[in-house]
């Protein structure tokens, strides 16, 4: 409820790469988010899966910094998966009417 | 249900209380990104003290936190955003403002007058009410789409 | 810590942000028990920008709500109480008092002016600081223990 | 983390009534607790347990109906028991110095 750090943790899957993303995804973290992108963009991967389970909110420059990820990846709506989204995250991209820009999995 | 206290005991014996806030409630902050979150928490916290779906809850954090913005990105470094926040009998509004001069501390000073000029409040202000259901005001591209000028 | 950006890389490629307030914060809220929870949250997240332990920011919210518990008490059913709370670089301080009349909304109109003359600001309202590891200002019976007078 | 809601529910168990407190119990919801626990003492209880797994504060208000209930089962320092209190609760009743007024039961 207090804590307002935010990380972002890389794995490596069967799936590809997954960034898991805990905290809020907003304006004063987004640039974490595209940092972590770029390097993973840097290491050659064709798409990334962001595991969004302890993501309590995402604001729209959180979500900017989500639909730049999908653009780098060649802006397929299969390039990002969005992995356990919470339901306010899944309410801001039904609003922002992004919802099938992304592959969602709801269950690991 | 606003404004009474809803004691409620059920029939196996659980016993229930909600809380209404019972007026407005002011959230101040310096005019950068970090405070923006405080605005949200108390928008969250004062939706769900009446019976505001989840849905309701998050369409207002999505509000306050992209009004906030709006007026974080237009504020100069000294500034500050004040917000207001009231849950009415149906619907929760808020409006949110920059605030030019630093706020002295209520019991140590006097309170910081608002510097605001009614065009300054025009334009940039931004004000918003969470309906239900009526439609939100973020709708579409949620980077422009809580109105200013809201006074 | 306080004031800057605080990103780090750690070893395994784990990014983390911190993100400090870098100023006060200002809650208003009626003076009634309900939003008193409000005061304890916006403490608590205020305590959890900056490197508090779990404890400090327990303290911070047994003393906020203390504090705005007994102006409350005091408080005319009209009545709205101002707390500011800001982080310093090794503590987190807060100071709370009554204020007589309503706010208007701050882009619809005058912010409300505080009406409490220093005597009622001496007599009501309440200060406190949470440091570490200093001594609290919650210790003992905490119904009278956040001190009265902080002005 | 939004809602305040507080709920009271009684249970009994091998170990007598419980009551599950769920929410933050102050000076708002502290009449919620007495009221239970005048309905426990009515049926004849001679103790009861808290269970404060789901109660992230307790203010003094709080704590004052807990130390009631105490008064009202014969002050013994095991007529009340504190079930899986939370970190904020064993500070508050560290710094008031009553954390020895009750019975600690911190597993099930
Ligand atoms: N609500 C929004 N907030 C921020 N950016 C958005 C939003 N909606 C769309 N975008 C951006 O604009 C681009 C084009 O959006 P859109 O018109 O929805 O594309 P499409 O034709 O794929 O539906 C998206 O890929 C995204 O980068
Ligand atoms: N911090 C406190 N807040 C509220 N009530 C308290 C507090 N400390 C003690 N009390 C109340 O005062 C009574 C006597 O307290 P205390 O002097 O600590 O008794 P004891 O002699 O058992 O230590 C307690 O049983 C309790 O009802």
């Amino acid at each position: 409820m207090t804590g307002n750090e935010f990380t972002v943790a890389q794995e490596r899957s069967e799936d590809g790469i997954v960034l898991v993303l805990q905290g809020e995804l907003d304006m004063t973290t987004a640039p974490v988010v595209e940092a972590a992108v770029q390097e993973v963009a840097d290491e050659g991967a064709t798409g990334v899966t962001f595991d969004l389970e302890s993501v309590g909110f995402i604001d729209s420059s959180g979500l900017r910094s989500l639909l730049q990820a999908r653009e780098r990846f060649g802006e397929r709506n299969d390039s990002i998966t969005l992995r356990s989204p919470q339901r306010a995250t899944r309410r801001l991209l039904e609003v922002a009417g992004v919802l099938d820009h992304f592959t969602i999995d709801t269950k690991d | 249900m606003l404004g009474t206290e809803d004691t409620a005991t059920t029939g196996d014996g659980d016993r229930t209380v909600a809380a209404p806030i019972g007026g407005p409630i002011t959230l101040g902050f310096p005019a950068r990104p970090e405070p923006v979150r405080l605005a949200r928490l108390v928008s969250a916290a004062v939706a769900g003290s009446v019976d505001a779906t989840i849905d309701d809850i998050e369409d207002l954090r999505i509000a306050v936190g992209e009004a906030c913005a709006i007026l974080v990105g237009h504020a100069s470094p000294t500034g500050r955003v004040d917000i207001t926040i009231e849950a009415g009998p149906d619907a929760i509004g808020f409006q949110c403002g920059p605030r030019r001069r630093h706020p002295t501390r209520p019991p140590g000073g006097r309170p910081g007058t608002d510097g605001v000029g009614v065009a300054g409040r025009r334009r940039r202000a931004a004000s918003g009410r969470c309906g239900r259901p009526a439609e939100l005001p973020v709708a579409g591209r949620l980077g422009g789409a809580v109105g200013a000028g809201g006074g």
